[in-house]
């Protein structure tokens, strides 16, 4: 539960059995072959996983590096938010627990848990900031279809730091046969590394396809962006034992590493975007999965050890970013992951990464919940 | 023994029921008055709340009253100047988040609460295993920090919040956020009796405490209540400070024995 | 080029010589391992496949059949058509053509054809009707973002088969350095043996995951959607020689085997909707990509030959049976896949499908692309 | 030898160019009285369109003018009803689409148009591949069904093509659709050679011409000219049977040798 100074569960005492369970009831599956066996099924039959390493070979020729992408975006639900809600949901009902909640901003972790509750036959509850609900209409519709109940948040900013504040609540009122599934590598242990357990699918995998499929050996540079930080937990996962160079791309606004300072948010010690007082800032990112002011304690800890580097990039980067990866390789990515290239591309620019250097990026999602905001700008 | 557990037991043994009002700090111009209300009303304490940009554990009038008073400008220092000012004759306890206390640093902030004359300290998010740092800065500058004990707590943890709480232990009465609801469950009754086993501390039942009937029942097995979001509830209503008062006048007379 | 009496190349003198490039070029390529292995390696690498065949667990219960989805909808861009568009793109190349052109109604295979275009650094331009254009702003945006020229066609209905009509007019005007990459199973030789041999990467996948993941043997009965045909014509190619019975769904408004009669359109002789004066008829159906008044000349043929057996649902039916999809697997598929599983569950209820049997049902695209029409009717 | 082949041939041989306008049957009112003025201007033989839902080889002016036709209600019927009442003293050639002979059948198709008095058919989607059973239907009614051969056509089919078609062979002048463009491509001259080398039917050409130079241009190498397209926008943009009539004469004297 803790790296280094950081994370630990900083949540009332109502939750802290909860939180306590959630951990004794993941040891015990993660030890388990059965249950391992199981996820590894789920996510091979229906999420459709291993998902494939693409060569980007005319964004590589254009870069004068070996760019290869771990394709996330193709996982069902489009990101790689299910390989953890499946692996959650799992344990939840392992636990015996009948209902899921989770929190969302802009829908995405809500839909993949609405998914999950659907295929497990699991009632769900989505906490979802009012001013999220109105921006994000078309991902209501769809945890609705799913079965899902999406509860408005309308406190605070009625974004998503205030539906992971109402989604701890909610839980405290129902723990007896609720499951919280908390959708990023956050949140009051056992919950940072329980989800960069289940999303080290990716590292893992990727490890093998670079070194077995691809012949491409260890990469140079491993990338992915962070908002809070589980897909570039898990790439990094499979990959911290190796010489590679990990870095974690953040968003300008949403910058918590590289512009915040060690605080306690939602259950967990991390670097947060605070003010003097401790009061939490904004975040702004044109991407609504990087706009958390808080991220995952791992990387604070991964960060201060110089094992992980983290950098920004901000909203022009990433659009330029996002049309030139669809005009290069037809792949039309999710915001988020653009951050992770658009790293790429000006640090290729500018010699960070050397010439010919492998660089594996996690394209943590496609872009299709984006195109509207992207035909707005355009 | 800090001045506020003194108090407390001395109440206690006194056969006197305790009552600790909450205010949200800065909620109105005028909230200091509210603390003199409160003293003229009985109360034994007062809690004074800090309000935070993200309230996990408070129900939907703490939130809105720790809103308002962010939106009015206030900050760790205005409050406590405010408290030095008012100076009530009773012991005040801050009612906090943890990153209010380690952004400025557990010993820096138990420091300046000291300084203001403030006895105690409650830090919701703070549980018995993250305490540590912060309850050495408490010792250190004579603040009682008052832990939360909660249905759900496992008997062997309620052991060692009960033996590691100052001041009093603050006993949740229901699985929820603060605010008033329903009458407290039988587990509210179950939780006192448990601590109750574990420490001599006064048990202060808090949660869901909204009308003076609620407030005798719980007289009835606890050694006194917290009374907050049904306090804020009518202040955000715009109650006056007179009405307030008299709010609480009628739970601190149900908390005396009848006859 | 021949299904019995369907098919031929009924196509302007000027595109003949065209049309036998290609025949003969996919002739050359097809017999060739190189390309089929290169083929082979991008479908792997960049499209994710195999795409997994998924048990519908929870809907299987209740309708008292097993039920299994080949999951299309996890390929990249979101359908089956990235296979077809992708051999085709590969053959171009092959072929020395610079550009390509496609039609689209939708937008979904032109945006494929777009993708393709920007994976391999070919030019493309997509005929879309004006009407469409409106109706899809989000699929022109993209195939925009993909690098690739939508051009609006305003002649007759302004829709599908308008695009169909002036891709064949823009090609015969570019056809020295153009290839006109056909969306489905259908026009002159050779595209709908072409398109089907591109296509039935997803019956010889299911064919294999049947036997051999699933150990559920050959299916009963083997069930896709059928409009122009394409994702039906590819599945039931990896059946046709087993005793499975194969089902082609229409929609109840674009019913071209059920209720159309021989005729020749865009290139093709198969069963159309018509008046008596041989004027083609416009379709309807809530899913675009089944709104087409002709079907792949194969089909016309499994029909006449009792091979296969084609049915239709209604509107009514394909709502019922998307929402009842998502509720219970946590899938939002597309609106013309959810006709083959309306059909499914028709089937089941009224014992056309016995207790206990296995059925194969190809999920041919998810459903992000119709979220906005159902949000619409609900 | 079919009546219209007799008539082509025998112009060609008398040295006279062939004049053929092409006339969407059923676009105006009035559009038999339309054939009579391409007669009086001099037209050898006279193209009637018949309008098809999905024009695949018509650009924007044909694709109109059929748009317009069909929403006036055109049929074959009741085109062919007017050719019939009409009785014009030139041969006729029907410019149809496959599915448009193929839906009654192609023997019926043929059967009614020898019936109306047509004397020739096209069909532009209906390659010499696919040809056999309408070409069947087409002589046993004595209708010469004409090929087309394009620039793009192999040597060896041209021959195929230059041997089955009846009347006359029609030779596309460029790669594209119907309609005025730029002048015909060199192509054009190299196709009608290699046509020439392979048949003595006239060879008329078609496609894109527009005005007189061109028409003038085309007669130097070929037999005859098809116009369509530039004749229909005419018309389409509301020019009078007699502004159609004086257009069509100018072209016919662009076609005569000069002095």
């Amino acid at each position: 539960g803790r790296f280094g100074e950081y994370g630990g569960r900083f949540v009332p005492e109502s939750l802290v059995p909860a939180c306590a369970e959630v951990e004794q009831a993941f040891t015990d599956a993660w030890a388990d072959p059965l249950f391992r066996a199981e996820l590894r099924h789920v996510l091979a039959i229906y999420v459709g996983r291993p998902t494939p390493v693409t060569p980007a070979a005319r964004l590589s020729a254009e870069l004068g590096v070996n760019l290869l992408l771990k394709r996330e975006d193709l996982a069902h639900t489009g990101s790689h938010k299910i390989n953890n809600v499946l692996g959650q949901a799992l344990l939840a009902r392992r636990m015996g627990k009948r209902r899921l909640i989770a929190e969302t901003g802009a829908g995405q972790h809500g839909v993949a848990t609405a998914t999950a509750g659907a295929l497990l036959g699991m009632p769900t509850t989505v906490l979802m900031g009012e001013r999220d609900i109105e921006r994000q209409q078309l991902n209501v519709f769809r945890m609705t279809m799913l079965g899902a109940e999406v509860i408005p948040v309308t406190s605070g900013t009625r974004t998503l730091k205030d539906a992971c504040s109402e989604a701890l609540r909610h839980w405290v009122t129902s723990v007896e046969d609720s499951y919280y599934c908390l959708g990023s590598a956050m949140g009051p242990h056992p919950y940072p590394w329980m989800v960069r357990e289940f999303q080290r699918v990716i590292g893992d995998e990727a490890r093998t396809q670079c070194a077995a499929d691809l012949a491409t050996g260890t990469p140079d540079f491993v990338v992915a962006c962070v908002g809070g930080g589980s897909n570039a937990a898990g790439t990094f996962a499979g990959f911290v034992d190796t010489p590679a160079l990990l870095v974690g791309v953040e968003a300008a606004g949403g910058a918590a590493i590289s512009a915040g300072s060690p605080g306690v948010l939602h259950g967990f010690r991390s670097k947060v975007l605070q003010d003097e007082h401790g009061q939490i800032a904004e975040a702004h990112s044109i991407a609504a999965g990087l706009d958390y002011p808080g991220v995952g304690p791992e990387h604070a800890y991964l960060a201060d050890l110089g094992r992980a580097s983290y950098v920004c990039v901000d909203d022009a980067e990433v659009l330029a970013a996002t049309h030139r990866l669809a005009r290069t390789e037809g792949i039309l990515c999710a915001l988020e992951s653009a951050h992770a290239v658009a790293w790429v591309i000006r640090a290729a620019g500018d010699g960070t990464i050397p010439p010919d250097a492998t660089v594996l990026l996690t394209l943590s999602g496609r872009g299709d919940k984006d195109m509207a905001t992207l035909m707005e700008l355009s | 023994m800090n001045a506020l557990e003194t108090r407390t037991r001395a109440a206690r043994d006194a056969g006197r029921k305790l009552l600790l009002p909450y205010v949200t700090g800065g909620v109105t111009d005028d909230w200091g008055d509210l603390l003199r209300a409160a003293v003229d009303a009985g109360a034994d304490a007062i809690e004074i709340g800090f309000p935070f940009s993200d309230p996990t554990l408070d129900g939907p009038v703490i939130q809105q009253s720790s809103d308002q008073a962010l939106r009015r400008g206030a900050t760790t220092r205005r409050i406590l100047d405010e408290i030095a000012r008012v100076a009530p004759p009773v012991p005040v306890i801050a009612f906090s988040y943890a990153n209010l206390v380690l952004r400025p640093g557990a010993d820096a902030y138990c420091a300046a609460l000291a300084d203001a004359g403030v006895g105690g300290l409650i830090v919701p998010d703070l549980p018995v295993d993250e305490m540590a740092p912060v309850a050495a800065a408490a010792q250190a500058h004579a603040l009682d920090l008052a832990l939360l004990a909660a249905p759900s707590t496992p008997l062997r943890r309620c052991a060692d919040i009960a033996r590691r709480s100052r001041g009093f232990v603050y006993a949740v009465s229901l699985m929820g956020t603060t605010g008033a609801r329903s009458r407290p469950h039988e587990s509210a009754r179950e939780l006192v009796r448990c601590l109750r086993e574990e420490t001599d501390l006064p048990v202060v039942l808090g949660f869901g405490i909204a009308a003076p009937g609620q407030a005798a029942e719980a007289a009835g097995y606890a050694d006194g209540i917290a009374v907050g979001s049904a306090l804020m509830r009518r202040l955000l209503d715009g109650a006056t400070t007179a009405q307030l008062g008299a709010f609480l006048a009628q739970l601190r007379a149900a908390l005396e024995p009848a006859g």
